[in-house]
């Protein structure tokens, strides 16, 4: 059962990222799409597709609509704080890595997370341990696991945790 | 030192020949004979909107067929060389495994770098690309996967089936091309269509398509047989 | 207007490209490199094709799977590339005050 | 003006390559330098989308997304090549 | 414009071919070896560019009744393509050859490997 | 916007020999396999501004991934042989 679904959800998937590519909705189109789509989720049954443990509940999709209009807030905050250090003479600089925890189960949802810290402003994932995140951060403010956990991933996890889990 | 030396005079030598080429060259301002034929004939006659597609599949198709042969050959001679005396494991240096991060993105992006091939080469006859990029692009599906799983061992006996079975089907595409209309690899066996649409230039989508599964196949299978030998 | 406004959009994509470029040759290690270039590429390629999907609206489709894919795959690759880059002790900054990584390895 | 503009943000790309580039040539570690060609790739696929833009041929992004999809590749390689896992 | 490729082409295949002439060291070798490759195929595209004239591949922008004036020669991107598939075949077989030859002597430098020379 | 590709051949010119240069006589081997992925992923760039969108293609699917796996998948198994 687990198994079809995931089969359904990664099928459905690939047919709209081949519509998206096509460009149109011609008949022949969706046919062929239809057909690669088939063969290929059949061949990786085993795989994820984004769409695969993702909570198709109403909280979920506002959540989704938040966390991208959050993420793009962030992303620009980001390079704005590049900018600026980049362009400052003097390079003002506090690197180190800290250790993160997270509470979230999902592959998916974990492999966001660690994708948006990258892009958020000076941290970059490096590692990831079961629920611990190795975490390389420009300017170190604390070197505590909790407090460093509220600045770094708070934020995204509340987000994801109500779309994946 | 003197290698080092006689390999600059003979590069300097070849540079000199080959300075009066450059000097020398001056574009075409016409398409020459041949290329003007293929110009203005292709979308009559074939209905294919890719006048490269066009000549690789079938003006040019018998060479096209010689060429996957070749290639056929190469993966086959890459298999022999690193299968005879393959020794039993010697056990060697544990691998690092993957992190959590490629694997989980390895298995996301695989399915879609697959679909990416296949929507090359089916398009092949429309936009650029065709077989030899959509299997590559196969192949780079099939080593994100090896990427993720250095232990993997991918099916041989599905990578030869995909091979053979598309290459018969190849073969059997151009002798009917020979039966049914003007000649080997003919693609007017099936109706040619308006230009610019999927189904249409007649058997070009579907000779392409096979030829991007063989030459996948291909390649799927050196790397298989490369990422499959032990550490010396 | 729509053009107008996808040439600002291209022109400020590109600054930002510039600045990742300057970022790479102007940070003092690795990792500091790698964020400066990660961050400053992704939306400096984003605001770019934003733009040329501005200035040609019928290619937005495609523009936009482009954009998909790099916003996956470049903190990807980055990622990838910073464990293995620690993995292996590359130089660090001499500013680099703690390195929770390093301290756990050591103990495992 | 549009065209202007378009011809300058082609140059800051091309400055951009540049900077990348004297990073790739100069090093100093491995590392560096695979960062380095990440972001040369990544800057292809801007100067391959304004090639298309001033040619105006809407089918040359179909190599662009073969580039943004496949260019990781090169440094993920790499990267498992230097941390031994290869 | 076709100038330049076709001199970048030239000066990559002598940058291959010097590098697999002086260096020892197999690999090395089958690196400058595609280096000359990808020379050879700048230099083939090039002489089929034509100044001021677009892909050949029709579309909206490059309808069928004006191909002849507006696209550039298509043969040598045909030619190329092959090319292009058929080096990848000859450097995994080339990398192939260097294994078994590193099995067999534990060595991948050249100078190892003097019996065939007559 | 006509200035757009001759610079960038010239751009492209410039980075690919210094890239080949870097593949034929760097001293270390994982770079000089880097820097001839880097040519011909220039070598791409190259042909679609040549106005060959197919060979763009194909080299861009080859040249990204594929020879520099092989490449790095021999080179790990005879790590020894590295230094010549």
């Amino acid at each position: 059962m687990d198994r079809a679904r995931g089969v359904i959800l990664l099928f459905a998937s690939l047919l709209v990222f081949w519509l998206v590519l096509s460009g149109t909705a011609a008949s022949d189109v969706v046919l062929v799409g239809i057909a690669a789509a088939a063969v290929i989720a059949m061949a990786f049954a085993g795989n994820l597709s984004f769409l695969a443990e993702f909570r198709a509940t109403p909280s979920a999709v506002v959540a989704a609509f938040l966390y991208v209009g959050y993420f793009a807030k962030e992303l620009v905050k980001a390079n704005l704080a590049v900018a600026r250090i980049v362009t400052s003479p003097a390079l003002p600089l506090n690197p180190g890595f800290v250790k993160v925890r997270t509470r979230l189960k999902s592959r998916v949802g974990r492999a966001l997370l660690a994708n948006s810290i990258t892009l958020t402003p000076g941290t970059l994932t490096v590692e990831m341990e079961g629920e611990w995140l190795y975490i390389h951060w420009v300017s170190v403010e604390s070197p505590e696991v909790e407090a460093a956990t509220a600045a770094i991933v708070a934020g995204f996890e509340h987000y994801l945790e109500a779309m994946y889990g | 030192m003197i290698r080092r030396a006689a390999a600059l005079a003979l590069i300097a030598a070849l540079g000199a020949l080959l300075l009066p080429l450059l000097l020398g060259y001056h574009p075409d301002e016409a398409l020459n004979l041949t290329a003007c034929y293929y110009a203005e004939r292709t979308a009559a006659d074939l209905g294919a909107a890719n006048i490269v597609t066009a000549i690789v599949v079938t003006y040019r198709g018998l060479d096209t067929l010689g060429e996957v042969t070749v290639l056929f050959l190469s993966a086959a001679v890459v298999g022999l060389v690193l299968a005879r005396g393959r020794t039993a494991t010697t056990g060697g240096r544990p691998r690092l495994p993957a992190g959590e991060l490629l694997t989980t993105g390895s298995r996301l992006l695989a399915p879609l770098i697959m679909l990416l091939g296949i929507y090359i080469f089916v398009n092949g006859h429309l936009t650029p690309g065709g077989g030899f990029q959509g299997g590559a692009v196969i192949a780079s599906g099939v080593l994100l996967l090896l990427l993720a799983e250095p232990g993997r061992r991918l099916g041989h006996r599905v990578i030869a089936l995909v091979e053979s079975l598309s290459g018969l089907a190849y073969v059997a595409i151009g002798v009917a091309g020979l039966v049914y209309a003007g000649g080997f690899l003919d693609n007017r066996i099936l109706p040619i269509g308006t230009l610019g649409e999927l189904a249409s230039a007649g058997a070009i989508p579907v000779i392409y398509s096979l030829i991007g599964l063989k030459v996948g196949a291909e390649f799927s299978s050196m790397l298989a047989n490369l990422s499959e030998t032990e550490e010396l | 207007m729509l053009d107008l406004v996808g040439a600002f959009l291209l022109l400020a994509g590109t600054v930002f490209l510039l600045l990742g470029g300057l970022g790479l040759v102007r940070m003092p290690d690795l990792f500091t490199r790698i964020q400066a270039g990660t961050k400053a590429t992704t939306l400096g390629t984003l605001l770019s094709l934003g733009g040329i999907a501005c200035l040609r609206p019928d290619w937005a489709l495609k523009l936009a799977v482009i954009g998909l894919f790099v916003l996956f795959t470049n903190p990807l690759s980055s990622q990838v590339l910073a464990r293995a880059a620690h993995r292996i002790g590359t130089a660090k900054a001499p500013e680099t005050a703690i390195d929770r990584l390093a301290e756990d390895k050591g103990e495992a | 003006m549009v065209e202007l503009v378009v011809t300058i943000a082609a140059g800051l790309a091309g400055l951009a390559f540049l900077l990348a580039l004297f990073r790739f040539l100069k090093g100093p570690s491995d590392a560096d330098r695979v960062v380095a060609f990440d972001v040369l790739t990544i800057i292809a696929i801007t100067g391959i989308a304004l090639v298309a833009l001033a040619e105006g041929r809407g089918i040359y992004l179909d190599v662009a997304v073969v580039y943004a999809l496949l260019s990781f590749l090169g440094v993920i390689v790499v990267a498992r090549y230097l941390e031994r896992g290869l | 414009m076709a100038h330049i490729a076709l001199a970048t082409g030239f000066l990559l295949f002598l940058i291959g071919l010097y590098g697999a002439l002086t260096n020892r060291n197999l690999l090395r070798m089958i690196v400058a070896f595609t280096v000359a490759d990808a020379g050879i195929n700048v230099v083939i595209v090039a002489v089929g560019h034509m100044r001021g004239r677009t892909a050949p591949i029709l579309d909206g922008a490059v309808p069928a009744a004006e191909a002849a004036s507006r696209i550039i020669d298509p043969v040598p991107q045909a030619l190329v393509l092959t090319a292009i598939v058929i080096g990848v075949g000859i450097t995994a077989l080339m990398l192939a050859y260097a294994y078994k030859l590193y099995e067999a002597r534990r060595s991948l430098d050249i100078g190892k490997f003097m019996e065939l020379k007559w | 916007m006509a200035w757009i590709t001759p610079a960038l051949t010239v751009l492209l010119a410039a980075a690919m020999i210094g890239a080949a240069l870097v593949a034929v006589l760097g001293r270390s081997l994982p770079i000089a396999i880097l820097a001839a992925g880097l040519v011909s992923l220039l070598a791409s760039v190259l042909f679609l501004v040549l106005a060959s969108p197919d060979v763009a293609m194909t080299e861009a699917a080859i040249g990204s991934g594929l020879t520099t796996f092989l490449f790095f998948f021999v080179l790990g198994r005879v790590r020894g042989g590295e230094h010549d």
